[in-house]
Formats: C-alpha cells, sequence, structure tokens
C-alpha cells in the first residue's frame, strides 16, 4: 500500500467517523460541527477526485452555509436531544 | 411559430415568480390577479402548444441553449407532454381564481412565488426529456410543495410539511442514487439515449438503478407504503394548494415513473419492477380506500380517496401493456377534473363554515347548494358511476387488468372500491339528507367554475369518446419507446 | 334506426327536465310523457319483432372506444315491453304520490337503465346500464334511509363489480364484449375447452352473484325488505316490479352466452345440469325462505318486499329447470310477476297515501272506504296466490309441469310449499287490511286518487287478459324457445297436462255468481269478539294476543325459532362491521403519525427492493 | 454471496448515505433526522463525483495544456454543483419549518409530533 | 429494551441495503473511462463555448437549463423560508456583540471577502469556481456582519428586488437567445455575435457565462444572506 491512497483511506475513515459522531452525539450543536467536518473531508476528497469546484462550492456552502443555518435553527429550537420518556404503544414509539 | 416557443411554457412562469418581488407593495388583490393573468397567459400558452402537437401529430421538441439532445438539455412535448401542460394550466388557473377566496395568511407575495414555481415544476417535470433534469424539476416541484405544506404556519402545516420533507428527502437522495448508476453505466443523460442503451446495461447496475429511480420517484406518486405523507400533507396545505397536489403535482410523479418505467424496458428484470409495482399499486388502493372509511374530515377524506385513484392510475401503469397505459392516462385526466372539483368544492366549504369536519357538511345542501352539488357530482363520479367520467376510465383499468392477468388485483380494487362507495355516500347523504342551515351566498366565479367543472365531468361522461382518442394518443406516446426515440434527434455521440 | 336512442333516453332526459324545470304539473306531466315514449316505440317494433318475418332492430354507437350495440329481438322486446308497461304504471303512481323532483330524475333513470339492460347487445352497455340503474334505484332510497340504501348498494356493488370481473375474464379470453362474439368462442370454446374449467366456474360464480343480487336470490336476498320498503311505494312498483327482472334476465342471458361452456364444463349430474340445478335450487330456496319470512312480517311493506323476493325465486326456479318449458314459465312468470306485484305496491302506495300507515294492526275495514283499491288488490291477490284464472295460475302452473316433467320433484314441492306461503301471506293482508273493524282513525279515508287508479289498472288489466288468455304470452314465448307449449290463446297444452284458462275462467265467474246469489239471499251476520278467531283454545293475554292484525303467525314463527337465529342480515352487518374495525385498524395503525415509522416504511421497501436483488 | 469489490471512495460514499439513513431511522430528534438527510446527501454527492472519476487523469479545466483526452468527466461535476445546491435549500426549508413546529408544540421529539395522524 | 432492538434492525436493514448498492456499484467500475457525451463535451468546449472551465460550460451553457432550475430552487428556498418564518414585525435578538477580534477582524475582512467572491463567479468560466460558490462566500461576508454586530440587518426589500431582477435577468438573457438564435438559453453572444472568439482563456471569453454567472452569483449571495437573516430574526409583538 503506497502512502498515496493512503492518505484517501485516512480522510475517508475520518469522514465516516466524523458522520457518525454527528449522529451520535447528543449536542446538537457539536452534531452540526460535525455535519459541517463530514462536508469538510468531503470536499477535500472532492478535490483528490480532481473535481475542483464542486470542492469549492461543497466547502463554502455545504460545509460553512449550512453548518450556520443548522446553527441558527439550533439556537432558535432546543440544543440537547432529550432522552424519550416510553409513553406511546410499541408500534409507535418504535 | 417556431416550435422553440414552447420553451415558454417554463420562462413564462419563471419570469412571473421572479417578477413578485416588484410588485409586493400594490396589496393582496393586485398580487392574486398578478398570479391569475400569469397562469391564464401560461394556459393560452399551453393550448397553443397542445393544438400544435395535436394537429401536427408531431412531438415539439425544445432543444435548450440549441444543442441537439444528447448534448444539451431538451424539452419532449409530444402527446402526453402537450396534454398534462394543458391540464397543470387549467389547474393552476382555476385555483388561481380560487386563492381569492381561500388565501389570506400573509405573505402573499411568497405565496403568490410559491405557486407559480408549483405549476412551473409540474410543467419541467412533465415535459423534460432528460433524467437529471427531471430531477432538477422534482426538486422544484417538492421543495414548492414543502413550502406551501407548511404556508398556514400552524403546527399542523409545519408537522406535515417536515414529513413530506423528510419522506421526500430520502426518496430524491435515492432517486439521484439511481441516476447516478445509470449514469454510470450509461454515460449519458438523455431519456431517449438511455432507452436506446438500456439493453446493453449490466443487469445487475440496470436493475438496482431502475429500482432506485422508481422507487424515488414512487414517494412522488404515493405508492404505499411510500405515500406515508400525503394526507397529512394534504390535509393541511391551503385548499387551493391541495387541489394542485392531487390534479397534477402527483400525476407528474406518476408521469415520470411511468415514463422511466417504459424506456427502461429493455432491461432484463423490468418484468419484476412491473409485478413489484402492481402488488403497490393495488394495495395503495385498498389501504387508502379503507383509511378513508371512518375519516372524520372531508378533506382527509378526499385525501386518501384522492391516494387511492391515484393507486389505480399507477396499477394501469404497472401492467405493461398498452391497454393499460391508455387507460391509466384516460383515469388520470378525469381523477385531475373530479379532485379539482372536488378539493375546489371542500376547500371552498372549509373557508366558508370554519373547518372541513364532517359536521360542517350536514345540512350543506341548504347552505351552499350549488357547492354542495358540486360536491355530489364529484364524489359520484369518484365512486365510478355510468354517465360520468371516471366510470370509463375504471372500466377501461379493470379490463385492462383482467386481460393483463392480474385478476387478483381487480378483485381488490374493486373490493376497495366498495369501500370508497361508502363513505362518499354517507358524504353525500350527509350533505343532503342531515341537519339543517340558512342559504349562504356563493361566490360567483367559484361557482361557476364548480359549474364548469360538473359539466365537464358530465360531458365527458356522455361523450368519452374525443378524450378517449387523445389519451390513447397520449398513451402510445408512453408505451411506444421506439417511436419516443426517433422522436428526439439524437446527436450521433459515441453511440 | 334511432328510435332505439329515443326510447333508451327519453325517460333520462325527461327525468332530467322534470328536475331542473321542478314545477308542479309540469313536472308530473313530462315525467309521463318520458315513460310513455319507450312503450309507444316498442308497440310500433310489434310488428317487425313478432310478425311472421321476424327482424332484429339493431343500433350500433361507440362510446369513449367500446362499440355499444342495441338490439331489439324477440326476448329484449319482451323484457322491455314489461319493464315499460310497469314504468307508466309507475309514473302513474308518482304522479299521486311523489312530491319530489329528486324521485322522478333518479326513477326516470332507473327506467332508462333497465331499458338499457335489456336492450343491450354488448357487456359494456350491460354493465353501464346495469350501474345505472343500480346507482338510481339506490339513490331513491338514500332519501329515506341511510343504512337501507347503503346495504342495497353494497350488495349491488358487489354483484356489479363481480360481474365486471367476470366480463374482464371474458374479455381477456375473447377478445370480444359483444353478445354474438362471445356466444360464438364460448360455443366453439365447449368442444376445444381452452378456457379450463375452475376458470369457467370462476366466471360462472361471479355471474352467479351479480344477477343473485339483483334477483334477490337467498343468501343475497337481504337488501330487498329494506330498499323495497324505504322509497316512495309507486317506485317500489317498478323497482320490484322491473329492476329484480334485470337479475333474471342475466340468468336466462347466461344461458343464451354460456349455457354450452357451462354444461362442457361443470357436466352434467343425474340427467340434469349443474349449473342449471344449482340456479334451480337457488331459485327453491329462495321461494321458501322468503316465502316463510314473509309470512312472519307484520308491515306490508316488508311482507310484500320478501314476497317479492320469492316470486323471483320462482322465476330463477322456472330457469334453473332448463327445458323450454321451464323457460316458458320463467318468462311468463317474469310478466305476471311484474303485473301483480306492480299492482301489489301501487295498492300500498294507496294506503300509506291515504293512511299513513304501513303495519298490520294499523288497518282494518278499508274495503267500504276504498273500493276500486279494494278490487284491484283483490286481483292482484288472486294471482299472486296462483288463483285461476289470473296470469299468476298460468304461469306458477307452467313451471310446475316442467319441473314435473323434467323429474325435478323436490323443486317442484318448494313451488308448491311456496304457492301455499304466499296463499297464507296474502289471505292475511286481505283480511287484515280490508275487511273486520276498522280502527277509529281510519274514518275519514278516501278512495285513492285518480292517476293512482290508472296506474292500478294499468297492471290489472293485463293480470286478467293474460290470465284468462295465457296463450298469447306462450305464443309469443314460443317463437324463439321452440313452442313447447301446444294449445290456443285460451289453452295450454303441455307433455303432462292440459289448462283451459278460458273454461276456467266462465267457470268461476259462473260459481262466483251463484256464491253471490247465496250470500245476498242466504247470508246472516253473526258478531264474535276480533280475538275470537284464532286461539284454539289458548287464554288470551296481553302478550299473547294473537289476532289477524297482530302477531297472526306467531305459532309459526315459535316453530322455527331455531332456524330463524340465524339471519343472513346480520352475518352481513357483523361483517361490514369486522370491514370497519379493520379499516380503523389499518388507519391507525399504518398512518401513524411517526414520521419514523413512516421512514421505516420507505426502508423496508428498500430492503424488499435490496433483498429481492440479492436473492 | 461474494463481497462486491468496490473502491474506497464508493465505501465511503455508501456509508454516508447509510449513517444518514440510520439517523432518520433511529434517532427521535427532529434536527438529528434532518443532520442524516444531509449526510446522505452529502454521501451521494461524493458518489456521484466518484462515479466521474478516471484514474490518473485531472481536473476537466483545460488551460495549460491539459488535452481534453486528460480530463476527468465533466458531467457528474457539474451535476453534483446543482445538487449541493439543492441540498442546502432543502436544508434550510426543513430547518425552518422544523422552526415553526418547535414553536408550537414546543417539542422535536418526532413522537410528540403526531397531531396528524389516521 | 425497544430501542436496542430498533438499533439492530436498523443496522441489519441498513447493511442489507448497502450491500445491495455496493453490487449495483460494482457494476460501475471506479476510476475507468465512462464517458460518452463526456468525451464530446470535453473536445469541443472551447470552440463552442469559448469556456476553459469545461464543467462551467456544462454548467451554464450545454445543461443551462438544469441552471436555470438550480437557481430557481434556491429562489424557492429563500422564498420559502421567508414565508414559514414570515411575521409581520422582525428584529434580531442576539444580545452579545461579538469579541474585538471577530468585529475588526470583520471590518477588514468583509470587502475582501466580498471582493473574492466577485473573483470566483466573474472567472468561472477559466477558474474552477463559478457563481455558486462565489454568491456563497459572499453571503459569508454578510454571515460574518451578523456575527459581529447585534444590530447588523441586510438591506432585505433591496435584496429582494435584486433576486427578482436578477432571477428575471438570467430568463431575459434565455429569451434573448429565443429571439436571436432561435432556442431558449441559446448563447448569442458567443455563436452569433462571435465576441471573444481569441480570447479563450481569458476574462473576456465564454460567451454569456460569465454575464450568468454574475447573474447567479448576486443571486446566490442575496438568496442565502436572505435566509441567514430569516433564520436569525424573531419575530416581535407589536
Amino acid at each position: 500500500m503506497n502512502c498515496v491512497t493512503c492518505i484517501d483511506y485516512i480522510i475517508i475513515g475520518v469522514m465516516i467517523l466524523s458522520a457518525v459522531f454527528a449522529v451520535e452525539w447528543r449536542d446538537l450543536l457539536a452534531a452540526a460541527v460535525g455535519m459541517a467536518a463530514v462536508s469538510l473531508f468531503a470536499s477535500i476528497l472532492f478535490l483528490i477526485l480532481q473535481a475542483p469546484d464542486v470542492a469549492m462550492t461543497e466547502a463554502a456552502i455545504g460545509a460553512a452555509l449550512s453548518g450556520a443555518i443548522l446553527i441558527f435553527a439550533i439556537k432558535r429550537t432546543q440544543r440537547f436531544e432529550t432522552e424519550e420518556e416510553e409513553r406511546p404503544g410499541w408500534w409507535i414509539r418504535w | 411559430m417556431n416550435g422553440q416557443y414552447a420553451s415558454l411554457l417554463i420562462a413564462l412562469p419563471l419570469l412571473g415568480a421572479f417578477f413578485v418581488p416588484l410588485i409586493k407593495g400594490l396589496g393582496k388583490k393586485a398580487i392574486k390577479t398578478y398570479v391569475l393573468i400569469i397562469t391564464a397567459i401560461q394556459t393560452g400558452i399551453a393550448a397553443w402548444v397542445f393544438q400544435q402537437v395535436y394537429s401536427t401529430g408531431k412531438p415539439i421538441i425544445v432543444m435548450a441553449g440549441g444543442w441537439r439532445p444528447p448534448i444539451g438539455i431538451n424539452l419532449y412535448i409530444g402527446h402526453f407532454a402537450a396534454l398534462f401542460v394543458l391540464i397543470v394550466a387549467i389547474a393552476s388557473f382555476l385555483m388561481a381564481v380560487f386563492n381569492f377566496k381561500a388565501i389570506d395568511v400573509e405573505p402573499i407575495d411568497k405565496y403568490a412565488m410559491l405557486f407559480l414555481l408549483l405549476m412551473l415544476g409540474a410543467t419541467g417535470m412533465i415535459a423534460t426529456g432528460d433524467i437529471f433534469n427531471l430531477f432538477v424539476f422534482m426538486e422544484i416541484t417538492s421543495i414548492t410543495a414543502y413550502a406551501l405544506t407548511a404556508y398556514n404556519k400552524t403546527g399542523e402545516a409545519a408537522e406535515a410539511s417536515l414529513k413530506y420533507m423528510i419522506l421526500g428527502g430520502i426518496g430524491s437522495s435515492f432517486f439521484l442514487i439511481g441516476v447516478a448508476l445509470i449514469y454510470g453505466a450509461t454515460g449519458t443523460l438523455n431519456m431517449a439515449q438511455i432507452a436506446q442503451l438500456a439493453g446493453n446495461i449490466d443487469p445487475t447496475v440496470a436493475q438496482v438503478g431502475l429500482a432506485l429511480i422508481v422507487f424515488g420517484l414512487a414517494v412522488e406518486a404515493e405508492l404505499f407504503p411510500l405515500n406515508a405523507w400525503a394526507p397529512d400533507a394534504y390535509q393541511a396545505a391551503p385548499h387551493p394548494i391541495t387541489a394542485m397536489f392531487s390534479a397534477f403535482v402527483v400525476k407528474a410523479g406518476l408521469y415520470a415513473m411511468a415514463r422511466i418505467l417504459y424506456l427502461m424496458s429493455s432491461v432484463g428484470t423490468w418484468h419484476n419492477v412491473l409485478k413489484l409495482l402492481v402488488v403497490m399499486a393495488t394495495l395503495t388502493v385498498v389501504v387508502a380506500e379503507f383509511s378513508a372509511l371512518r375519516q372524520r374530515n372531508v378533506k382527509r377524506m378526499i385525501a386518501y380517496s384522492s391516494i387511492s385513484q391515484v393507486g389505480l392510475i399507477a396499477l394501469a401503469f404497472a401492467l405493461g401493456t398498452q391497454a393499460g397505459v391508455d387507460a391509466g392516462v384516460f383515469q388520470m385526466i378525469n381523477h385531475a377534473i373530479i379532485k379539482a372539483l372536488l378539493f375546489l368544492g371542500v376547500g371552498y366549504v372549509a373557508v366558508q363554515l370554519g373547518g372541513a369536519d364532517i359536521e360542517n357538511f350536514h345540512g350543506l345542501g341548504r347552505k351552499m347548494p350549488v357547492t354542495a352539488f358540486g360536491i355530489t357530482v364529484g364524489a359520484m363520479a369518484a365512486v365510478g358511476i355510468p354517465l360520468f367520467n371516471i366510470f370509463w376510465s375504471k372500466l377501461r383499468i379493470i379490463l385492462a387488468t383482467v386481460e393483463a392477468g392480474y385478476t387478483w388485483a381487480a378483485f381488490l380494487v374493486l373490493a376497495a372500491s366498495v369501500v370508497e362507495a361508502v363513505y362518499y355516500f354517507r358524504l353525500i347523504h350527509a350533505i343532503w339528507f342531515e341537519g339543517e342551515g340558512e342559504r349562504i351566498s356563493e361566490s360567483i366565479p367559484l361557482v361557476a367554475i364548480v359549474v364548469a367543472l360538473v359539466i365537464l365531468v358530465v360531458a365527458i361522461g356522455i361523450y368519452p369518446n374525443y378524450l378517449w382518442s387523445v389519451s390513447q394518443k397520449a398513451g402510445s406516446d408512453i408505451f411506444n419507446v421506439a417511436q419516443y426515440i426517433k422522436n428526439v434527434p439524437l446527436m450521433g455521440v459515441g453511440a | 334506426m334511432n328510435e332505439l336512442m329515443i326510447m333508451l333516453f327519453a325517460p333520462l332526459v325527461a327525468g332530467f327536465i322534470a328536475w331542473a324545470l321542478d314545477v308542479r304539473g309540469i313536472r308530473e306531466a313530462v315525467g309521463v310523457l318520458g315513460t310513455l315514449v319507450p312503450l309507444g316505440v316498442l308497440a310500433k317494433y310489434y310488428s317487425t319483432i313478432a310478425g311472421s318475418n321476424p327482424e332484429v332492430v339493431t343500433q350500433t354507437i361507440t362510446v369513449g372506444g367500446f362499440k355499444l350495440i342495441f338490439q331489439l329481438n324477440t326476448i329484449s322486446w319482451y323484457f322491455a315491453t314489461i319493464a315499460s308497461l310497469i314504468g307508466v304504471a309507475m309514473a302513474f303512481g308518482m304522479v299521486s304520490t311523489s312530491r319530489s323532483s329528486y324521485e322522478w330524475l333518479f326513477a326516470l333513470m332507473s327506467y332508462t337503465g333497465v331499458l338499457g339492460v335489456f336492450l343491450s347487445g354488448d357487456f359494456v352497455g350491460f354493465f353501464l346500464f346495469w350501474e345505472l340503474m343500480t346507482f338510481a334505484s339506490f339513490m331513491m332510497v338514500l332519501k329515506r334511509s341511510r343504512h337501507e340504501s347503503l346495504k342495497y348498494f353494497v350488495l349491488s356493488v358487489i354483484g356489479a363489480y363481480a360481474m365486471l370481473i367476470a366480463i374482464g375474464i371474458l374479455y381477456a379470453k375473447i377478445g370480444a364484449l359483444d353478445f354474438g362474439t362471445i356466444r360464438q368462442a364460448l360455443y366453439m370454446d365447449a368442444m376445444l375447452g381452452s378456457i379450463s374449467k375452475s376458470l369457467t366456474a370462476l366466471v360462472f360464480l361471479l355471474f352467479l352473484t351479480a344477477f343473485g343480487v339483483k334477483a334477490g336470490a337467498v343468501p343475497l336476498h337481504v337488501w330487498a325488505p329494506g330498499a323495497y320498503s324505504e322509497v316512495d311505494q309507486s317506485y317500489t312498483a317498478f323497482f320490484s316490479g322491473a329492476l329484480s327482472k334485470a337479475g333474471a334476465y342475466g340468468f336466462l342471458l347466461l344461458y343464451i352466452l354460456m349455457g354450452a361452456k357451462l354444461v362442457a364444463a361443470l357436466g352434467i349430474w343425474h340427467n340434469h345440469m349443474v349449473f342449471s340445478y344449482i340456479i334451480a335450487w337457488l331459485g327453491a330456496i329462495t321461494v321458501v325462505v322468503a316465502g316463510f319470512l314473509a309470512v312472519l312480517q307484520e308491515d306490508i311493506r316488508k311482507l310484500f318486499a320478501y314476497s317479492s323476493v320469492s316470486q323471483v325465486g320462482y322465476i330463477l326456479l322456472g330457469l334453473g329447470i332448463g327445458t323450454p318449458l321451464g323457460f316458458t314459465g320463467a318468462l311468463f312468470h317474469v310478466l305476471s310477476h311484474a303485473v301483480f306485484k306492480g299492482l301489489f305496491w301501487l295498492v300500498v302506495a294507496a294506503l300509506v297515501l291515504r293512511t299513513g300507515k304501513t303495519r298490520f294492526e294499523d288497518f282494518g275495514g278499508l274495503a267500504e272506504k276504498m273500493p276500486i283499491t279494494f278490487a284491484m288488490s283483490l286481483i292482484a291477490v288472486l294471482s299472486l296466490a296462483g288463483i285461476p284464472p289470473m296470469a299468476g295460475f298460468a304461469s306458477k302452473w307452467l313451471i310446475y309441469e316442467a319441473a314435473i316433467s323434467a323429474h325435478m320433484p323436490l323443486v317442484a314441492g318448494a313451488i308448491f310449499l311456496g304457492s301455499a306461503l304466499a296463499f297464507a301471506y296474502v289471505v292475511r293482508f286481505l283480511y287484515a287490511v280490508w275487511f273486520g273493524q276498522r280502527p277509529s282513525d281510519l274514518e275519514d279515508v278516501k278512495e285513492a286518487p285518480l292517476p293512482l287508479l290508472i296506474g292500478m289498472a294499468i297492471l290489472a288489466i293485463p293480470n286478467i287478459v293474460f290470465g284468462v288468455a295465457p296463450g298469447l304470452v306462450t305464443e309469443y314465448l314460443g317463437k324463439f324457445l321452440g313452442n313447447p307449449v301446444g294449445g290456443n290463446y285460451y289453452k295450454l297444452v303441455t307433455p303432462t297436462g292440459t289448462y283451459n284458462a278460458l273454461l276456467v275462467a266462465v267457470l268461476l265467474v259462473f260459481g262466483l255468481a251463484i256464491a253471490g246469489l247465496i250470500f245476498i239471499y242466504g247470508a246472516k251476520t253473526r258478531r264474535i269478539p276480533v280475538t275470537n278467531t284464532y286461539q284454539s283454545g289458548n287464554p288470551v293475554t296481553e302478550d299473547y294476543n294473537l289476532s289477524m292484525r297482530r302477531n297472526f303467525y306467531r305459532p309459526l314463527a315459535e316453530a322455527l325459532d331455531f332456524w330463524l337465529k340465524y339471519s343472513w342480515d346480520r352475518f352481513y352487518e357483523r361483517l361490514a362491521g369486522i370491514a370497519e374495525d379493520f379499516a380503523d385498524f389499518l388507519r391507525e395503525g399504518f398512518y401513524n403519525g411517526n414520521v419514523q415509522s413512516y421512514a421505516w416504511y420507505l426502508a423496508v421497501v428498500l430492503l424488499i427492493l435490496a433483498l429481492w436483488g440479492v436473492l | 454471496m461474494s463481497v462486491p469489490n468496490i473502491s474506497a471512495f464508493y465505501f465511503g460514499a455508501i456509508s454516508l448515505i447509510l449513517i444518514g439513513l440510520y439517523a432518520v431511522l433511529v434517532k427521535k430528534n427532529i434536527l438529528k433526522m434532518l443532520i442524516g438527510l444531509s449526510i446522505m446527501e452529502t454521501g451521494v454527492n461524493l458518489l456521484l463525483i466518484s462515479i466521474g472519476y478516471i484514474s490518473g487523469k485531472s481536473a476537466p479545466i483545460l488551460s495549460e495544456g491539459i488535452e481534453p483526452n486528460q480530463a476527468v468527466d465533466p458531467i457528474p461535476q457539474a451535476l453534483v454543483l446543482t445538487a449541493i445546491v439543492i441540498g442546502v435549500a432543502t436544508t434550510a426549508m426543513t430547518l425552518s419549518a422544523a422552526i415553526v413546529l418547535y414553536k408550537h408544540y414546543g417539542t422535536l421529539n418526532v413522537e410528540e409530533i403526531r397531531r396528524l395522524r389516521g | 429494551m425497544v430501542s436496542v432492538l430498533k438499533r439492530s434492525l436498523a443496522i441489519i436493514t441498513l447493511l442489507i441495503i448497502g450491500y445491495w448498492l455496493a453490487q449495483g456499484l460494482a457494476g460501475v467500475p471506479f476510476g475507468q473511462d465512462k464517458m460518452l457525451v463526456g468525451h464530446y463535451y470535453l473536445d469541443h468546449v472551447k470552440e463552442q463555448t469559448g469556456a476553459v472551465n469545461a464543467v462551467t460550460a456544462i454548467v451554464v451553457n450545454y445543461r443551462g437549463f438544469d441552471t436555470l432550475g438550480e437557481v430557481t430552487v434556491l429562489f424557492i428556498a429563500s422564498t420559502g423560508v421567508g414565508a414559514l418564518l414570515w411575521e409581520r414585525k422582525k428584529r434580531r435578538t442576539a444580545k452579545t456583540e461579538g469579541s474585538i477580534v471577530l468585529t475588526t477582524g470583520t471590518r477588514l475582512l468583509v470587502p475582501f471577502v466580498m471582493l473574492f467572491g466577485a473573483y470566483i463567479f466573474i472567472h468561472g468560466h477559466l477558474t474552477p469556481g463559478g457563481g455558486f460558490p462565489g454568491g456563497a462566500t459572499i453571503a459569508t461576508a454578510f454571515l460574518l456582519l451578523y456575527m459581529a454586530f447585534t444590530m447588523y440587518e441586510i438591506p432585505h426589500k433591496a435584496f429582494e428586488k435584486t433576486e427578482g431582477l436578477v432571477g428575471m435577468g438570467y430568463v431575459i438573457v434565455g429569451l434573448i437567445g429565443l429571439a436571436i438564435g432561435g432556442y431558449f438559453l441559446f448563447d448569442w453572444i458567443w455563436q452569433t455575435w462571435g465576441w471573444g472568439h481569441d480570447n479563450i482563456g481569458r476574462l473576456f471569453s465564454g460567451g454569456f457565462i460569465p454575464i450568468i454567472y454574475i447573474l447567479i452569483g448576486l443571486k446566490v449571495g442575496t438568496e442565502l444572506s436572505g435566509i441567514i437573516d430569516n433564520m436569525l430574526k424573531e419575530g416581535v409583538k407589536e
């Protein structure tokens, strides 16, 4: 394994990891940052895949603006995912 | 006139929508009138296109940017698209009239823009001849639909809209994966060229791609069990928008599904996809009808009925026979008329009496006789009573279904139709034979629309010949893929 | 040949005009005119159809890509004429009883529907008009009762859709929808056998359901009592007299179109064609069950509703015998049932109009107050009970003869039992309504209005004419059934018996004259308490007070207790309840409001797609 | 069943799609579901670009002596440009709907957002 | 309990779906030349559109219709957000001013960021980038302003009008193409008038691509800032 593809693998791995974190973190602000990180790593991958236009767009729109909008939305709602109490029937809760 | 001018169908609503911010200050009435004018012009253009296509018998191919098809994006306004673009325009026009009564929530200027863009999206979805362009127009349609669903800004509206967004988002993502696969396998995005090359694609890729594309479109086309967003969205959306959803937004999705399905008919596993779709469509009909049975909210009830009828159309399209497609197109037209009528009537009642609960419909025959009459005719037509238009298309669909060998599907669909009859006649009984009420004055333009639609329903019911021949042409436009490929002036790139 | 179209659509157009104008007087005039047109056209074609050189009048139109064929041939002329006769009577009746343009519209629409069913020469038209007729009659019921109407409609629609599927199967196999082609193809296929047995059986079953519902065959009869009672009674004359005949016509069609194929597919059992035997037994069961139920009713409308079901059972039975003689009897009974039952319902209409009452216990002694109506009802009673020289006797006699000569003794027994039951309930009607003590609130009851009487007369005359001269009918029917019945106008000759109607009539008149003389000169009145008629030594208590007017047949009900526990009606109600609960379950379960569940549905579909791709 | 031989980029793209879908299927917070959708969209974009990639070729910008036959497929890149913008549009719409929803319901838990049902 | 079951079921489901997708993708091998129409674009992009950046040429010229739709989608989003978060009167609610670093940095950076955005979309046909990233960059500048100053607001009336006008501009450019060249969105500057044919690779080339990209850049910038504005402000009671 030469280390050019090595970098690809590392970036992909980190991207997947940040995606997992974005999904699993209960703090939504952190999750939003994780999502932005996913976009950022994706944009690096776009660059590696010879798509500079897309990389720029993804970095500007996908990472920065989406993240910002998400953070604004979180500010206007609630920051933490709440632990749900088990009220309705199993079918609904499921 | 040059056929390229058909691109005005896309340009006009766009221009119209972009112009709205400039006249924002003129007040509600001015903006509504403006929308009315734009839709009227659009109807005129669509009528011209329709006349062109049906008199020459040749489709209009609009080549954007002057590039020939596989290079540029083309609009394919064939028999089906010409017909349906006209229906989209007319339905929008009628609902633009309804806007005057039904829409009171601010900001009207945004509503006007979204209204025009919804019309644009459906027009584009029907007219386009490029699979990615289809995705773009689908997104235009669905994002507009999300926004309009939530337009009333109540909690319910936002809830319905969010449900729609989440399901629609999943659907469109998978649609895009499908497009990516097909693109990767063929190297082109033009529908005609894809159809040409479909036979050579690696079977696994073709199967996955086709399945994903159909999946994505089925969310838009409200097939069971992907239609869970639909009743909520129908119920929560402003009344004219609900009518538009039912009259053409769903149809656009259905059409796109049918179009892509038949384009890919040389794919090996095609028949399995059809079988799956038949199952889904049949279940759509059954589940939706049963769900409507004990519904207290009339708007929601009619929404379920609409879903079931859409399932019937999907069933017809999924049969894979010419007869089925013709019948499906016929049902599409009839259904558009009926549902425009019903949602208009129910929406008007809801506006006047403050809600679409069944209690408000008691004694409606005395309170708002013309509207009540319109709803009654719509209901009877939807059940499939002879002398009304749906009878013919339903008959056609059942015959085609049995002919294609899906007798069980015909059984289930008809059993569901019995249920449909029950709830519709309960509604009719509530309207005419229960409750008392004082006469409320009805708005003249709306009454005129209701009466016009009723006349249309009955006229088609008594004399379906013209519309049937039109639907046959439109149906063969979808079914006859070889002709479609021939009609698109493909440039010999790569092939 | 546009007369066929005129005749077909004149009632509908008239109905629309009547409905749209909604002016008292004009409405009625237009309505009556609309019903008279078809009768006129039919009369005009009599010579063409029944002449020495019969022709078939055909008219073809193309609607929505379907070729609709309308034919006036010997059979359709016969059925259409009966329907128009009742239709005219109904229109006259409605002049008196109906105050609603709504009723005129749908009554006339159903008239068009019935005519269309009889005239159609292809399945699309047949189905169209079948639906139209069902829908129009349903709307008539809907006005009075939602529950009964929905019961009627759901059953009818199930029948109609069953028919649609059967049509679809035939279309898929044969590729045609017109009767001529289908008949030929199935005839050929009886030999070739390319349509499988099970499919043929399925088609037969579907058609059986479709026509059985309309004809009210047990166990699909449950709509009839409610629907017949909950409309304007003048319309019921048409409803029961003509609409139910569409079912009978359907069965006849089954023979014409599929007879050979059905015999080939379902075989022969003890010299009887199996499919035909099924129909015969269906008819026999209907006759008996509905007869018993009719006897037990306390409401005259319900009584006649069940009686109607029972009488249509005779028609099915006659058709089921499957011999030309059987057909003759059945078709004759179509006529006689139409005229006597139509007459009955008009009488009921008059009673309801003048008294506003429907239960036996509220009636009594009306013969003096409404003498003409009484005379009419007497004719109807005689005809229904099968007493010569009325039309009802001739037709029942023919069916009986046919059953005997076809060696179906059990079925013949059903005919006998049915006749006895019919006698039992009409006697009660005759006595309880017309004779005996008159309740005080009926003192100022007037004779029925003139239009209603005209309507009754229109139906009473054929009862007598075809009763005295049954040969008129048998000769006409013989044209396409191969003259199974000999004799002349007044005399019917079958392989097993002879019935001379004229002689019987003369004898009857003579006998009545003698009886009258005896009555006038020798009768003594004797006063007895009402409660005394029928107790057989039982002590009279408040809750076991049986009289002609109240609970007269209660002992019978007690005897049949075991069987009455099982009610098809309740069975269907429960079924409907289950369906509704299922609907709720489905709705609440599937559309549970949780968007995550909805997302799961998407995932499951993807999973199915994936599994189907992977495996 | 054999393990399909796909490249790391495809793997990454599919993983993103599945993780996003997982969030929609399991997480009960609406915003979390929307984050999932967003991640899904990124995954789809990555997939499209990977499909258009050709080993050893350069970006489709034909200046500075890059010949046409040395460039990767430009079409998927054009598509992804569109798709990204559509994605951000959807995200903005969903988030504003979520804000409205929160204003009315006071919660973002999907199990409590069930006023419309049946 | 239910939740664990649900998670595991979800994972199993997703793995199967993923396996299926991977199977499909295995038929579209990575890194191989699968182009069909792509070759045509690469071969003819320079003489047909005058743009060096093939992606830009495709986005704006060959598949201009998509881009028109894309612009519309963004417009819809901004309109929709505006409609959903509409209040009769709304105001910013942020309490704290940005830190001194942020405010000074913003003051310094904003003009450059805007200039950079403009550069990106003007040079779209030559270098990577174009209207969308350029517009987004401009929006980022406004975002910075919002973060740094509590009282800052964009002039929304003007922005909304700009959105509309710019959008109309795009459609009108297309319609001029219809009038001049006979096709909607026809590149009349390059193909009919033939401007800039000797300038390929320099700024004044590429037919109408720069024009459209400027329009798109402005539109995206205003729309995204509008969205940010709408998200940040909350309604106040009058």
